[in-house]
């Protein structure tokens, strides 16, 4: 199906319809739609139709079937299309945010050996933050099985239930991304014992980018282009307010999902995430020879699965220097 | 006269069972509705407040009834929980009668013709029993991300209740009925509308009650598939709830489910008693 | 109209405490418009021991009356009193269990008694050689005929081993033949048993051939508008000139009553009439 | 003789609505039973073959019976699979032994007791078209992350249904046999032993069978609330194969899923034809 | 011995086509050893406009015998022939719909015939007049005792105006007086409408009343041992002494029948005889 692509390569769509989740790690999109600026560069020939879902799974069930032109997604999400459809259903153009990925443990857990017998969990098995404990974890000479099992006890849930099971000392630690991280933090006591952030060369990693159908892309190159230079336009203004922009996608969030995040666990995610059109390839791939490592995945050649010609044309009209997609 | 009068010997329980329903003033009957619910409500709340009293839990994760009531009447103050409401209401009904006419369709069709019967009635429960989140990828495929999407997965959900309620119904039905019907010359089709389907009504009506469970739940998923912005539904507010642990909020759209499903259970119950009272059925059972 | 009725009825008990007493018991179904008065003011007593017919047109509450008895029912106004007895009540209806065997369903009024199940078997097994059913245990209620069903509704009754048996046209659905076999057999076990009954039927032979008393009633609203004492000496044959006789006077009178009734005569009359005439 | 004979007016579909069932032979039956579900898995088969071949969708999205047959055969193949089987399976039977204890007392109870009717009869509905995950939270705060949670939710999600079904029931028992099980002396719980229960049967029945399609959905969600060590379930294969968009795993699960549902379809069957032949329902619509 | 009965029953057919003829008809319940042979090789004609009355003990398959020819059912021997006529059925049960009103249940044989809804009420409405039960359209049949459910059956079964009318039993939970009007009622039809009836009763008065022929079947297997034609002029009286004479005749022949099979004329055969003795 080619949905939204109703004209000839080339030609601008009627229509382009673009995805992400009410979620801070995408505030990118989130400050994007709200201050108008997808639909200030698509200009008047074609409408922005925007989707949320709830989580990747949905996002790209969307994309496969043409339902979404491009969207914003995680990582795995963005693997998983890419090793699904043998390298020919997306893209990544663009990178959004990078870190706001934590440890979080009860008080009395200071060092890794600590560890022994607990009970940590994680967003999902195989997801990046598992895949990164996991590895992590070896790293320090623990064993976790797939199965749960080992010196450490993995427990992959949902992150609102990790808020509960945390409260209520089922678990005694996650590995989970903002806001669910500094809600720990905040209200239940949880400390900090790895910033994953400091994990990584330059202190980052990917958690959120831009992807696109190929099939959209190729037919439509001028109107991917207007999306990133939004998506660009939009990330330099949370660079340069992020105050503003945070109560911009709080606004965005109170909208889209009917609760807006608390004050203080708004800031303190924020502050934890950088916004960068960078989509740090390194740690993509990185992450992904690591989940082959510890058993989650299956060999898979992300070799094309970046497309940043388009970002770095519209970053030097700017005059910033060119990203790599290596 | 020292013999026992009847009065005493069907006393209590019995009573109850077998007396006739005595029609009683308008505001007795009234009160004899209410008082039960209130005290059930009243019953809930207490112990609700003693569990969060006990302090077993931070009151983050499980609301006390103050929170959670205070959560709720501030939802209900603003527009947008009735917009969620209109629009998850109107999925609902729209899903639901889709789903009774599918249902109505294959139930009769099935129920009915033997070698088709053998061959898809076991799928019918077959089909109840997949989750909603399975037909999610089909459901995209075949509709992209429009409304159409969410009624597919409620008519997945609820069609086979409803067929599965007329097929039961159909197979309880009397023959000596049945046989008087065929008597009066009604042959296939005018036979089920005059004879069929009257008689298979309590069952089907059972049918569609769980239907509507099945209705009600399959879109509670299935909003998530599509969520619209600007179009806030009841689905979406109950995920959003769980995904963001927010406990009142939580509490507060189950309340609200809950609220609901008792209504839409008033009204099943309003036709069941239409029906018990046209079947007779009312007399020693009320 | 009905206090001498009431006197006649009570006078017949003599100073022994009465099986069953209707005191002025009204039935009214229904209400406002489609309110129907079943039975008005009926006043009957059915000694221990006694055997009551109880005759009427179509529709004049008997029925009605047996339900109120056996306390299925509660009168619009009016007393029933029952002596501290069992009452079985064998309905117009077959109304057997479906999903029980003939057996089972018989087994069931034995159940009350706290028989063990082999026992209850060999009972249930007796009562239906009794209705000429032997044989027939291990069939469902759907597997017989018409007639059959209703004697094992018979059996069923008989086996609850009630002092007072309400029957509601027991042999309604029966052959002459079967009939005058019953008859006989009820009539025995009437004896063993010091049974009261009260045996509503449309035959009015059946009626002179069993009853001591039998009792005409009116039609809606049903009341009681005659008691005939039957003196015939036992045993009595159904076919014999002497019940003929009785027979022939009784439905001269019925014909009367229901002929003051005019033609159609379930007509619903227009007003419910809560004292009569 | 020029006459009609009854052969012939009673033709085609009537004859089949009311000829008694003749006993064929027992591969002749065998067959009559194979032939329209063969028909069926050929055709749907077909169909999905000639939907992938038309390429409206690239088979990563939408992949065709091969793909998901060698898929299935793969896993078939492997003791995961059996494990998974065993485990979901235990699960489903355990919680659907709960629901029906649960929902035969609640149901017993709603039905016959006015008060306890009018205050929380409703409820039943309500808490039926309750979205499982909303009991979620609620589940781990009472069991933790324990098979008890994964149960409950289960339980909360079957137990209505049964209810119902026995509730339906009970409302439409024929009040004749109540009348008799009351002469028979029967009262309160030996009328509804004796009674009450046998003749609600069928609607029992039928409320099972929604009930258990309710258990197994809700299964199929609460089994990712606790993923637990070395334990692989059929709805964490679910879960997973959505989770990866991994349309074969996906077609897959649902083939076994579809199974089950048939298979259990089947065993109601067998139990609901029992029932039918003994109340003599089955000679006239068999 | 069943070949000159059926040369007897074909007989009176005066080379006219008969209404209904069977031919060496069988009908055996369930398989092997709970197998019933419950008709055994039964021959019987009816002819256009003629009145056939069939008596038998409770259980001989008088009913399974209408089922037969109504087509509810198929033999499992022989054959059944009706000449191209429409057949109503009163059955043993009322076998009214319960969701309908009791005019509505009677307009239930109009709706074939395609009338209006106006006219079909109006229809229903004389029907019920006939069977004396005017004013009770709007009832529903469990408001209904049970003889006037039978009378709402009865209605309905006059409704539907067919050429060929089986009644099982259709006055058996009357009264002697609603009786009689409805024998004259049905008389009046008969003729009007030239019916053939199939007449199924136990009141073997009732069958000399009506009858132009009566049948007595045989008990399990169920046979056609005797086939008495009835010549008393019309109309006739079922308490008329002509009337009686010939009921006794009858109850006689039957009474003998039924001995012939023990006392207890309902014992399941040890083993079906599919071919008789
Ligand atoms: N449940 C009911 N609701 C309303 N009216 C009823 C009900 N039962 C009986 N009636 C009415 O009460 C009157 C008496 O009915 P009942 O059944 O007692 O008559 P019956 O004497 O037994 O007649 P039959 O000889 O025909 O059985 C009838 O007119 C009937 O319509
Ligand atoms: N559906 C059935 N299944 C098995 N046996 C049956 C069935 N219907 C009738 N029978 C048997 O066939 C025989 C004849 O039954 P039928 O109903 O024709 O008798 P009947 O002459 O109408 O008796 P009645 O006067 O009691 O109504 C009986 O022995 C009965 O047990
Ligand atoms: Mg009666
Ligand atoms: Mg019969």
């Amino acid at each position: 199906g080619s949905g939204g692509g109703d004209s000839k390569a080339g030609a601008a769509p009627a229509e382009v319809r673009l995805g992400f989740f009410p979620n801070i790690t995408h505030a990118t999109a989130l400050v994007g739609v709200e201050k108008g600026l997808y639909a200030k560069h698509l200009g008047s020939g074609t409408t922005l139709k925007t989707s949320t879902f709830n989580a990747g799974p949905a996002a790209i069930e969307a994309v496969f079937s043409g339902a979404v032109d491009a969207t914003y997604v995680g990582p795995n999400p963005a693997i998983n299309a890419w090793s699904k459809s043998k390298g020919k259903a997306i893209k990544i153009v663009a990178g959004a945010a990078s870190g706001g990925v934590f440890l979080v443990v009860k008080p009395g857990i200071t060092t890794p050996e600590q560890l022994k017998g607990k009970k940590i969990a994680t967003p999902q098995l195989g997801n990046t933050q598992d895949v990164a404990l996991r590895y992590w974890l070896t790293e320090k000479g623990l064993k976790a099985d797939t199965k749960g099992g080992g010196d450490v006890h993995i427990v992959p849930q949902e992150n609102s239930q990790t808020i509960q099971t945390f409260a209520t000392g089922d678990i005694d630690g996650a590995w989970v991304p903002e806001p669910f991280a500094s809600r720990l933090i905040k209200e239940s006591g949880g400390k900090v014992l790895v910033d994953e952030r400091d994990l990584w060369p330059n202190k980052q990693f990917v958690i959120t980018h831009l992807i696109v159908r190929q099939e959209f892309l190729k037919e439509h190159p001028d109107t991917v282009r207007k999306l990133v230079e939004a998506h660009v336009e939009a990330n330099d203004l949370i660079k340069s307010d992020p105050a503003g922009s945070a109560r911009t996608a709080n606004a965005a969030l109170q909208k889209l999902t009917g609760k807006a995040l608390k004050p203080e666990v708004l800031d303190s995610a924020f502050k934890n995430i950088t916004f960068t059109d960078d989509p740090i390839a390194s740690s993509l791939v990185t992450s992904a020879e690591h989940a082959t490592k510890v058993g989650l995945l299956d060999q898979v050649d992300l070799n094309g699965i970046y497309d940043l010609k388009i970002l770095n044309e519209v970053l030097a009209a700017k005059g910033q220097s060119p990203i790599s997609d290596k | 006269m020292a013999a026992d009068t009847h009065a005493r010997q069907i006393a209590g329980l019995d009573a109850l069972e077998l007396a006739p329903a005595r029609r009683a003033g308008l505001l007795t009957r009234a009160w004899a509705g209410t008082w039960p619910v209130a005290l059930a409500v009243a019953l809930v709340l207490a112990a609700w407040e003693l569990v969060v009293l006990a302090g077993w839990w931070p009151e983050y994760v499980f609301a006390g009834p103050l929170t959670t009531l205070t959560e709720l009447g501030h939802r209900l103050g603003e527009a947008e929980f009735y917009q969620a409401l209109t629009v998850t209401l109107r999925r609902a009904v729209v899903g639901f009668a889709l789903a009774i006419a599918v249902g109505l369709v294959v139930g009769a069709l099935v129920s009915r013709i033997r070698p088709l019967r053998r061959a898809v009635g076991s799928l019918i429960t077959g089909l109840q029993t997949m989750p909603s989140i399975a037909w999610f990828p089909l459901a995209i495929l075949l509709f992209g991300l429009s409304e159409s999407a969410i009624l597919f997965v409620v008519v997945l959900g609820a069609a086979p209740s409803v067929a599965n309620g007329l097929i039961a119904g159909v197979d309880y039905t009397p023959p000596i009925l049945l046989r008087a019907g065929h008597m009066l010359g009604f042959r296939r089709l005018t036979l089920y509308r005059h004879v069929i389907l009257p008689a298979s009504l309590p069952s089907f009506l059972a049918g569609l009650k769980q239907g509507w469970a099945f209705a009600w739940r399959s879109l509670m998923a299935g909003e998530l598939l599509v969520i619209i912005a600007n179009r806030p539904s009841l689905g979406e507010q109950l995920h959003f709830a769980r995904e963001l642990a927010d406990s009142p909020g939580l509490l507060a759209t189950m309340i609200v489910i809950l609220v609901i499903g008792i209504l839409v259970d008033r009204l099943f119950g309003l036709a069941d008693n239409a029906l018990r009272r046209r079947w007779g059925l009312h007399q020693v059972t009320a | 109209m009905t206090a001498p009725l009431t006197e006649q009825a009570g006078g017949r008990v003599d100073g022994q405490q009465p099986a069953v007493r209707l005191q002025a018991v009204s039935k009214t179904y229904g209400q406002g418009k489609a309110s129907l008065l079943a039975l008005d003011n009926v006043a009957l007593d059915v000694a221990p021991g006694e055997f009551v017919c109880l005759l009427g047109a179509s529709g004049c509450g008997k029925s009605t009356l047996l339900s109120l008895v056996a306390g299925l029912d509660a009168p619009s106004a009016g007393r029933i009193d029952v002596d501290r007895r069992r009452i079985a009540l064998m309905f117009q209806e077959p109304a057997l269990f479906p999903w029980l065997t003939v057996s089972a369903n018989v087994e069931m009024a034995l159940r009350a008694k706290g028989l063990g199940k082999r026992e209850r078997r060999a009972r249930a097994a007796e009562y239906l050689e009794i209705v000429h059913l032997g044989g027939f245990g291990r069939k469902r209620p759907h597997e017989l005929s018409g007639g059959m069903r209703q004697r094992v509704s018979l059996a069923r009754a008989l086996a609850q081993d009630a002092d007072v048996l309400l029957m509601d046209e027991p042999f309604g659905a029966l052959d002459a033949m079967t009939r005058d076999l019953l008859h006989d057999e009820l009539e025995r076990i009437w004896r063993e048993r010091d049974l009261a009954v009260l045996f509503v039927t449309h035959n009015v032979r059946e009626a002179v051939r069993l009853g001591d008393r039998v009792v005409l009633l009116s039609s809606r609203p049903g009341r009681v508008v005659e008691d005939f004492p039957v003196t015939l000496p036992r045993p009595r044959r159904t076919d014999s000139a002497e019940v003929a006789e009785q027979a022939g006077e009784i439905t001269q009178r019925l014909r009367a009553e229901v002929m003051r009734h005019g033609a159609a005569p379930n007509r619903v009359p227009q007003e419910a009439t809560p004292d009569g005439p």
